[in-house]
């Protein structure tokens, strides 16, 4: 285990040492005759120690595709597709091995799913689910592993720990299932945990409960957290710097402050305003984005937004913006971009 | 689970009732009959098929047949053959375990070698294994199995001689277990090719069906390797829909090995189903359909509690 | 966990598998002068001499365990066994009106439990086979006693109601049960004697493997001497190929009943170290036509019908000339058989002039019809026989050529001797049948008119055959005691029978039996359905 | 991921094209229709009459005489016109027994799973009590009910083959039903029967055609176990199984009687099913190879 | 008042739970225990909750999709409760559903012309040419061309196949729609675009809604009254702006409190409650939320608190506004 998992830290200074993860020019192109479907389109980012990255987008923007590419959990014949540099604390994850990366997934980069039903195996303990990642990285007794378990369980805010260890995932709720898996995905203290949409499938209550939960658990151990979700609003509360994603490129990334207040893409600014808000006096309409995601075939061959886009212009349409810097961390992909 | 295997007994009674009806119908309204094996007899005459018909209870009614059958089942008695006056339950009894162990070896052998053809064409989707797995599993799909048997007994005992063509055992080596291995191989590997193939495609479907889960991918994503992925998650989760189908492979099982016994001579229910069929000696058929529905049931019943075994979201219930 | 168990048991197995390929076979290659193995395809289900049903099968155990009175020899002559001779007019045994029959028994025989043979089991005997609670598979004879007398110990008497030659052939198919076992016995159909038997015979019956065989050990108290093998096995092998081969490895000694394949006659007499024995059944197979069925009711029909059709072919290409022609009821060989009939088969254009003659002309659609019935109907034996099919298929093309049309309409055996046979519901019939009582001549259960089942509700006369000189004349023949008498009426029902047809023979059936060429005492006898007559006397060489 | 980008093919088209990536289903569906083009211009390919017998020409090998282009049987008939027709009797078999076996089971699948309540109770006893029988015994024991001509045994076949498709049937329509599209039918105050047939039914078809492939080549095999055991097609009218039976004898010293109809029984059934294969793997969609 | 549009009292739907052994029913799980509602002509009201709360039940048994155990459903001042199928049929065109899963929603066998021309062919309306121009207009009014009655709807993205569920519910001209969660499987920017859509629709034929969502914000936009549901039951109903501003029960306050804004920063000082939602099978006794419930008394817990009217048109169950 490298001492810098395990020691919380204060991100800024962590952030001096170089990025934890580096992604750059993630690719993958997917042939689906006669289109070939380009789902993730030349994507990077870095992410810091202990820093929470916000991946934004609408389904179909290819932000699962990207969190699943770096994991490396693609499986056949799409893991073949991606090109790229995944580099995680200086190693590319790209040329790993399986039983490499395997040695990684759990120990130095973990990942939380969406599905809290269905992520968790029916037929085995959760205590076991959770002993298992530390007994095969750590090399813990199973029983050692299996009291850590408990550890965990309670870390995650589980009022029972020793029984729900015991107990099969059925017959967890929903909230529980989602600490439960947060609990396996940090027990062995990663430096990256990638949680793609963990609350969109739970309650608004519950929500709540595991954003904090969330947060609670990167002040504890100090992973940096990719936090990827269609939700503007959970970004909002959750994340330090966000990256705004459509068809399958990032079109704009920033701190979380400057993008809310003043979003320079007009993807991004149409997003933000069509959120509805509970306002004492809302507008009779919503503002909305016209149109819709092109699909693969309609794909334009410059900016994929600016079908849509009110301030298009003739080379929008010709060649694709490349995401460059407006401002001091913020970068956007637009040729024709709106006001800081 | 008591309760659970109280209940599913209870339920078992009008299946069982609903079986002897339609076992009993499709038999006594058939056209035909025990008597015209004694018509084969130059000497019968009409008035004795007339006499037998009445001794054997043939003239009365069918639903007074079958009330007298049903009260005999209930008190334990399940009649007597018409050709022999024998218990039918002895008569099906004795031959009970050739079947089962014609049964079990050609099962034992089918699992093995089918899960191990699945997990491995599963494992590796697409590859050349995979493909010829499947189109192995296919060909043996398509030989009706007497033909397969028909060319095992001609190939290994008439032109080679490495193995008997038929019978359980040598005569005079009754409790000889090499005599009886010896005789076993060519019935088994006849009655386990069909079994092998489905149940390599099964547990290949039921092994994918398994590995595209979010489970196994949670288990990836926390660094267990394939091997243990396989083992630990991917198997207890794809043995259940396995488990069941070897519930239902009861009657599928019993129709195999009627036509494997038939070719091989060996001395187990499926003959004596042939034999009776042929002479019409309606209670030991009805015996052996009340014989493979309990045994159908029980195999369901088994697999059901088996399953509840490995997986605790399934309550007995 | 089921599957590791079964892993388990396969890993032994395929380890078995190692052993048994390596292991060196030595079976069949020795004789073991201690026993016999005999093969059959069929199964025996029961040992119950009165209740037996499948003749051939069934009379395995019976000859090994029982006795009948007399037995007849492969020359047809009465042998005594349980009576002490015989009976004739000339001893005695039959009185001059020949209604009174007297039988001595033989002193000194013994039951297989100890128990000594009296005159009450053949009482017994007599009237379990009368009794209305017993599955008897016929009174043919029987019922003809009006009064049955045990005289002493030793003697029965028997009063018929009228003169019946074939008496005797009653008796020697019915072997004798024991009185002091199965008087106690309730429900005789059901009882345990039926598979523990206890007779007479040469072998007692040691043990039973269903499916597979029966173990026969020698009776050392036989009233005829003790037989000459310890051991007795009757073995079933289902499969007749099967069976055939293992009768040529050596795995049993003798293949009988069911046999070789026809097809296999050749081969199986050139191997040097086996014997191949013709053996001649009493069986005959005929063409039925259903005379009470419209096309039919014209003998010139039913005769314009066979002579178009090839019959010497029909032996010669489907039963590889193994089977003898025959022209009536009865193999050529049989004494009472009719020498002088004339083969008319084979002869399509004489049929074709004889259904002109007889009204049947070809239609447009080149079948022919008479007063607007077409010569159309239906054939059915046993389905899956494929010798017969392969006769129906050539009977049809035969029957096509001269504008007739027949469908073939095969069944189960327990469909098509059912009531569509007992009840006259079929068209036309391809049936091996032997003939009624015994191996003697008469033939008044299969055409006399009175025997016709579905008008008298008695007989076997499926054909519906009536012709009153043939009725005068089979009522004649049970009654002469004189054998040239009898072979004058005989032959002379036959020719009517040759001229009219209700029934067209084919051939009568023999079978190939294979054993081994030091096996002594099999010996085919066309009087008896029963391979094993002479068990008693089979050893080896 | 990509679920949203509307595809411009047609649904039948992206199925066709996911079908002919399936290299072998592609052979099985070749193979398939060249039987049933034989089968249906037997009359015409077949060099002689099938049922006319000369004795005197049996036992000709195959390739001898191009009289006889596959040889002659025991009573001399040509093989190749019997291998023609018998493919006939036993596709027609197979598709009667199919269509049977398909609507019985489709139908109380239907009812059964819409219906729900005592009807599924009662329907699905039923099934599990026809299921009770192994499939040999109920269908020798119904062969001996009826005369076996073509159409009884092909009916047979299919009135003892049902229950799977029924169940099949049934999962599918349960799921189906709870789908928001049935409920919309039903607020439309749309009837049982045209929400049983006309929404239902359609969706359902996919598991239903992939059944259907497969139950031809089970009832092809059917036809020849019970010709085998003697209960099935009647001579003189050739099936494969009937072929391969009166072949039995003959296995050691003329064997490809017994290998040609073996063969084209195998081929059949091998080609239904390659195609349920390849069809299961084009329509179910949880198999899909795109993401 | 006008007499409501739509007004359900006591509305109830349980299912059985059943033994083990003989199938006896043991227990129910009271999905909808007694819910009380109205809705006037042309207004929207909104069903909050969380999963598992019974607002669809309580949605799909006003339609009669789903039986109600007791209770009455008076719809234009009739019963409908207890009606037959034959009786229910004049209602079926006067209220409508929209389904939250546009996938699941349309039927995949059909082409989009097909299902819209389903409500006309089963009310038996008109002949075939006057059903494709009806269908022509239905499919102009939801701001789709004509020609996509020829395609089916897997060539539709989920907005545009929503908007084809709309234009289904809008075929005979309801009275009221039921709006099952009809825009939280969407992207926000489609979101936006149904929301606007079906507000339009309101405002052009005078619609009812009855609005189900877990979504509070989008609640926010386009109810006019706002009732939420814990466990089956109705805990408080309030005017929009009441409700939102001035909510009094505490559940509605947590559930509020949840509710994540994009603003970066405002993480308030959540009231989040603990735990989760209880199963419905077995909810706590007396008044259901009280064991997540920060201000619970011992009473809760004995004594389910009825609803009282606390202001014009703003009614609470909670044993704190008891007098």
């Amino acid at each position: 285990m490298t001492a810098a998992a395990t020691l919380p830290r204060d991100a800024r200074a962590a952030a001096a040492e170089g990025p934890l993860l580096a992604v750059r020019d993630l690719t993958v192109h997917i042939p689906v005759p006669p289109h070939v479907l380009r789902a993730v389109d030349g994507v990077s980012f870095e992410l810091n120690r202990g820093e929470t990255l916000g991946l934004v987008g609408e389904s179909g923007s290819g932000k699962t595709l990207t969190a699943l590419t770096l994991m490396r959990l693609l499986e056949p014949p799409l893991a073949e597709m991606p090109r790229g540099e995944v580099v995680l604390e200086g190693t590319d994850l790209m040329r790993l091995s399986e039983i490499e990366m395997s040695a990684l997934r759990g120990r130095t980069v973990s990942m939380v799913f969406q599905e809290p039903m269905t992520s968790l195996n029916p037929v085995m303990t959760v205590g076991r689910q959770i002993a298992e990642p530390m007994v095969r990285h750590l090399g813990l007794s199973t029983r050692m592993a299996t009291m850590r378990a408990e550890e965990m369980l309670r870390l995650v805010g589980i009022p029972d720990p020793a029984r729900v260890a015991r107990a099969y995932p059925h017959l967890l709720s929903g909230g529980m299932r989602q600490r439960a898996m947060i609990a396996i995905a940090l027990a062995c203290r990663p430096a990256l945990l990638v949680a793609d949409e963990p609350t969109t499938a739970l309650d608004v209550t519950v929500q709540a409960q595991i954003l904090d939960l969330l947060a609670a658990m990167q002040r504890e151990i100090g992973s940096a957290i990719l936090l990827i979700t269609h939700d503007l609003a959970v970004i909002a509360e959750t994340a330090h710097r966000v990256a705004v994603m459509y068809a399958g490129r990032i079109v704009e990334e920033a701190p979380v402050a400057s993008l809310f207040a003043a979003p320079r893409h007009p993807y991004t600014r149409g997003l933000l305003a069509s959120i509805p808000r509970i306002e004492r006096r809302p507008e009779p309409t919503l503002p909305e984005i016209p149109g819709m995601v092109p699909g693969p075939a309609e794909r334009p061959a410059g900016c994929a937004f600016a079908p849509r886009c009110g301030r298009a212009q003739p080379r929008c349409a010709a060649k694709a913006p490349a995401l460059l810097p407006l401002a001091p961390g913020h970068r956007a992909a637009c040729w024709n971009p709106e006001d800081g | 689970m008591i309760g659970f295997v109280a209940r599913r007994l209870l339920q078992a009674i009008p299946l069982l009732i609903g079986v002897s009806l339609i076992g009993f119908g499709l038999m006594h309204l058939a056209p035909g009959g025990p008597l015209a094996v004694y018509t084969l007899n130059p000497t019968i005459q009409a008035q004795d098929i007339e006499r037998i018909r009445i001794i054997f209870g043939l003239d009365q009614p069918i639903h007074v047949q079958y009330v007298k059958w049903a009260t005999g089942i209930f008190s334990g008695n399940w009649g007597y053959t018409f050709f022999g006056g024998r218990p039918v339950l002895d008569v099906i009894l004795e031959r009970l375990p050739a079947t089962l162990l014609l049964m079990g070896s050609a099962l034992s052998v089918a699992i093995l070698l089918g899960l191990s053809i699945g997990v491995l064409g599963a494992v590796k989707r697409y590859s050349v294994f995979d493909v010829l797995a499947t189109t192995g599993a296919l060909f043996a799909l398509s030989f009706p199995t007497f033909w397969f048997g028909l060319m095992a007994i001609f190939v290994f005992a008439i032109e080679l001689r490495w193995l008997p063509s038929g019978g359980m055992w040598e005569l005079g080596e009754e409790g000889n277990i090499l005599s009886l291995l010896q005789h076993l191989v060519l019935p088994t590997l006849v009655l386990a090719l069909v079994i092998t193939a489905t149940w390599s495609r099964y547990s290949r479907s039921a092994f994918l069906e398994v590995m595209h889960q979010d489970y196994m991918r949670t288990a990836r994503a926390k660094g267990v390797p394939p091997r243990a992925r396989l083992l630990r998650h991917a198997f207890p989760n794809a043995a259940k829909p396995l488990i069941a189908l070897l519930g239902v492979e009861v009657p599928f099982l019993f129709s195999g090995a009627l036509v494997t016994e038939t070719i091989f001579g060996w001395p187990g229910m499926g003959r004596l189903f042939v034999d009776a069929l042929g002479m019409k000696e309606y209670p030991v058929l009805m015996g052996m359909m009340m014989f493979t529905a309990i045994f159908v049931i029980l195999g369901n019943l088994l697999a059901d509690i088996a399953i509840a075994a490995i997986d605790p979201r399934v309550r007995l219930r | 966990m089921t599957i590791r168990i079964s892993r388990r048991g396969v890993l032994a197995g395929s380890a078995g598998t190692a052993m048994l390929l390596a292991a060196p076979t030595v079976r069949g290659q020795s004789i073991n002068r201690d026993r016999i193995i005999l093969a059959m395809t069929q199964e025996p289900v029961q040992f119950n001499p009165l209740l037996y049903v499948n003749a051939g099968t069934e009379n395995v155990p019976e000859a090994c365990l029982f006795d009948a009175l007399w037995d007849v020899d492969d020359k047809g002559n009465f042998i005594p066994n349980l009576a002490a001779q015989v009976p004739s007019r000339q001893n005695g045994g039959i009185s001059a009106d020949g209604l009174t029959w007297t039988v001595n028994l033989k002193r000194g025989v013994k039951w297989s439990d100890g128990q000594p043979f009296t005159a009450k089991d053949v009482e017994f005997t007599y009237q379990t086979i009368m009794s209305p609670n017993v599955a008897v598979r016929s009174r043919s004879g029987f019922d003809l006693i009006k009064a049955f007398r045990v005289k002493d110990d030793h003697t029965v008497e028997m009063e018929l109601s009228r003169p019946f030659v074939p008496f005797l052939w009653a008796w020697q198919n019915m072997h004798i049960v024991p009185h002091h076992i199965l008087s106690r016995e309730q429900n005789i159909q059901t009882a345990a004697f039926n598979s523990q038997p206890i007779g007479t015979g040469p072998f007692l019956l040691r043990s039973r493997t269903a499916g597979s065989h029966m173990v026969y050990e020698r009776n050392p108290n036989y009233h005829r001497g003790p037989a000459k093998v310890r051991q007795f096995i009757h073995k079933f092998v289902p499969d007749q190929m099967a069976a055939y081969g293992q009768a040529r490895t050596g795995e049993v000694d003798y293949l009988a009943l069911g046999g070789v394949p026809n097809d296999r006659w050749a081969e199986a007499r050139a191997f040097p170290d086996r014997d191949f024995l013709l053996y001649p059944t009493p069986n005959v197979q005929f063409i039925y036509y259903n005379c009470g069925k419209p096309q039919f009711a014209d003998p010139r029909v039913r005769r314009a019908l066979t002579m178009a059709t090839q019959m010497q072919k029909s032996i010669d290409d489907i039963y590889f000339g193994t089977w003898p022609r025959t022209l009536s009821y009865l193999q050529p060989t049989h004494w009472a058989y009719n020498g002088d009939l004339r083969d008319y088969t084979n002869d399509a254009a004489g049929a074709e002039r004889l259904l002109d003659e007889a009204g049947w002309r070809r239609g447009a659609d080149g079948i022919r019809a008479k007063d607007g019935v077409q010569l159309k109907f239906t054939m059915s034996t046993t389905a899956g026989n494929v010798a017969r099919q392969g006769c129906q298929a050539l009977f049809q093309q035969n029957w096509k050529a001269i504008g007739v049309e027949m469908e073939i309409r095969n069944m189960p055996a327990s469909v098509v001797w059912g009531e569509y046979t007992t009840q006259s519901r079929f068209d036309t019939l391809l049936v091996a049948w032997d003939p009624t009582v015994g191996l003697d001549p008469d033939y008044t259960a299969r055409c006399h008119s009175r025997m016709i089942p579905v008008k008298h509700r008695q007989g076997s006369n499926y054909v519906q055959y009536e012709n009153a000189e043939v009725d005068r004349l089979l009522e004649l023949g049970v009654t002469q005691t004189e054998q040239a008498d009898r072979i004058r009426t005989y032959r002379q029902i036959q020719a009517i029978l040759h001229e009219e047809v209700p029934f067209a023979a084919q051939g009568g059936s023999v079978q190939g039996h294979l054993k081994r060429k030091q096996l002594q005492g099999p010996t085919p006898n066309q009087y008896v359905t029963d391979i094993t007559w002479n068990v008693y006397d089979w050893a080896w060489a | 991921m990509s679920a949203t980008a509307a595809a411009p093919e047609s649904q039948a088209g992206r199925v066709w094209a996911r079908f002919r990536r399936h290299r072998l289903a592609l052979a099985g569906g070749m193979v398939v229709a060249l039987l049933l083009a034989s089968a249906l211009f037997a009359p015409v390919l077949a060099p002689q009459d099938p049922t006319l017998l000369d004795t005197a020409l049996r036992f000709r090998a195959p390739f001898a005489d191009w009289h006889f282009p596959l040889g002659t049987d025991e009573l001399g008939r040509d093989t190749l016109s019997r291998l023609l027709h018998g493919g006939r009797v036993s596709l027609t078999v197979g598709l009667v027994a199919m269509v049977t076996t398909v609507m019985t089971g489709a139908l109380i699948g239907i009812a059964a799973g819409y219906l729900g309540g005592i009807a599924d109770t009662v329907l699905m006893r039923f099934v599990d009590t026809m299921l009770c029988f192994p499939q040999v015994f109920l269908l020798l024991v119904v062969a001996a009910f009826v005369p076996p001509t073509l159409v009884s045994i092909s009916l047979v076949i299919g009135l003892t083959s049902w229950m799977e498709v029924s169940r099949i049937v049934r999962a599918e329509i349960l799921h189906l039903k709870e789908q928001d599209f049935v409920a919309a039918a039903r607020a439309l105050g749309a009837s049982r029967a045209r929400i049983m047939f006309r929404e239902l039914l359609p969706n359902a078809a996919a598991p239903i055609l992939v059944a259907a492939t497969l139950k031809v080549a089970s009832a092809v095999l059917m036809e020849s176990y019970i010709s085998y055991l003697g209960y099935g097609v009647q001579p003189p009218l050739a099936s494969w199984g009937n072929m391969l039976t009166n072949a039995q004898g003959y296995f050691d010293t003329v064997p490809w009687l017994a290998i040609l109809p073996g063969a084209a029984i195998t081929l059949t059934v091998m080609g239904f099913n390659f195609l349920g294969d390849g069809l299961r793997d084009a329509l179910d969609p949880r198999l899909r190879m795109d993401p | 008042m006008a007499e409501p549009l739509l007004e359900v009292a006591g509305l109830q739907v349980h299912f059985p739970i059943r033994s083990a052994l003989l199938r006896r029913r043991i227990g129910t799980v009271r999905a909808v225990d007694g819910v009380n509602l109205s809705v006037a002509r042309g207004e929207t009201l909104a069903l909050v909750g969380e999963s598992g709360c019974g607002k669809t039940t309580t949605g799909k048994a006003i339609l009669r999709l789903i039986e109600p155990s007791g209770g009455s459903i008076r719809f234009g001042g009739e019963d409908i409760a207890r009606h037959s199928q034959a009786q229910l049929a004049p209602f079926r065109r006067r209220m409508q559903i929209v389904f939250q899963d546009p996938y699941a929603s349309l039927n995949p066998r059909m082409t989009v012309g097909g299902i819209l021309a389903a409500p006309f062919e089963i009310h038996r309306i008109g002949d075939a040419r006057d059903r494709a121009d009806r269908v022509a207009a239905l499919l102009r009014t939801v701001g789709l061309p004509p020609e996509a009655a020829r395609r089916y709807p897997h060539e539709f993205s989920g907005g545009q196949r929503q908007r084809i569920g709309i234009a289904r519910a809008l075929a005979l001209e309801p009275e009221l729609v039921i709006g099952d969660e009809p825009v939280s499987a969407l992207d926000v920017s489609i979101q936006a675009q149904i929301i606007n859509l079906m507000k339009r629709l309101q405002a052009e034929l005078g619609l009812a809604y009855v609005m189900i969502s877990h979504n509070l914000a989008v609640v926010s936009h386009v109810a006019d009254r706002v009732a939420v549901m814990y466990l089956g039951r109705v805990v408080e109903t309030a005017p929009r702006e009441t409700l939102f501003f001035d909510a009094r029960h505490p559940y509605t306050q947590a559930l509020l409190s949840a509710v994540p804004e994009p603003v970066p920063g405002r993480r308030r000082a959540r009231q989040v409650p603990q735990g989760d939602v209880p199963s419905p099978a077995s909810p706590p006794s007396g008044c259901h939320f009280h064991p997540r419930c920060p201000h619970a008394m011992p009473r809760c817990a004995q004594e389910a608190p009825a609803s009282r009217i606390v202001a014009s048109g703003h009614a609470v169950a909670c044993h704190l506004e008891a007098p």
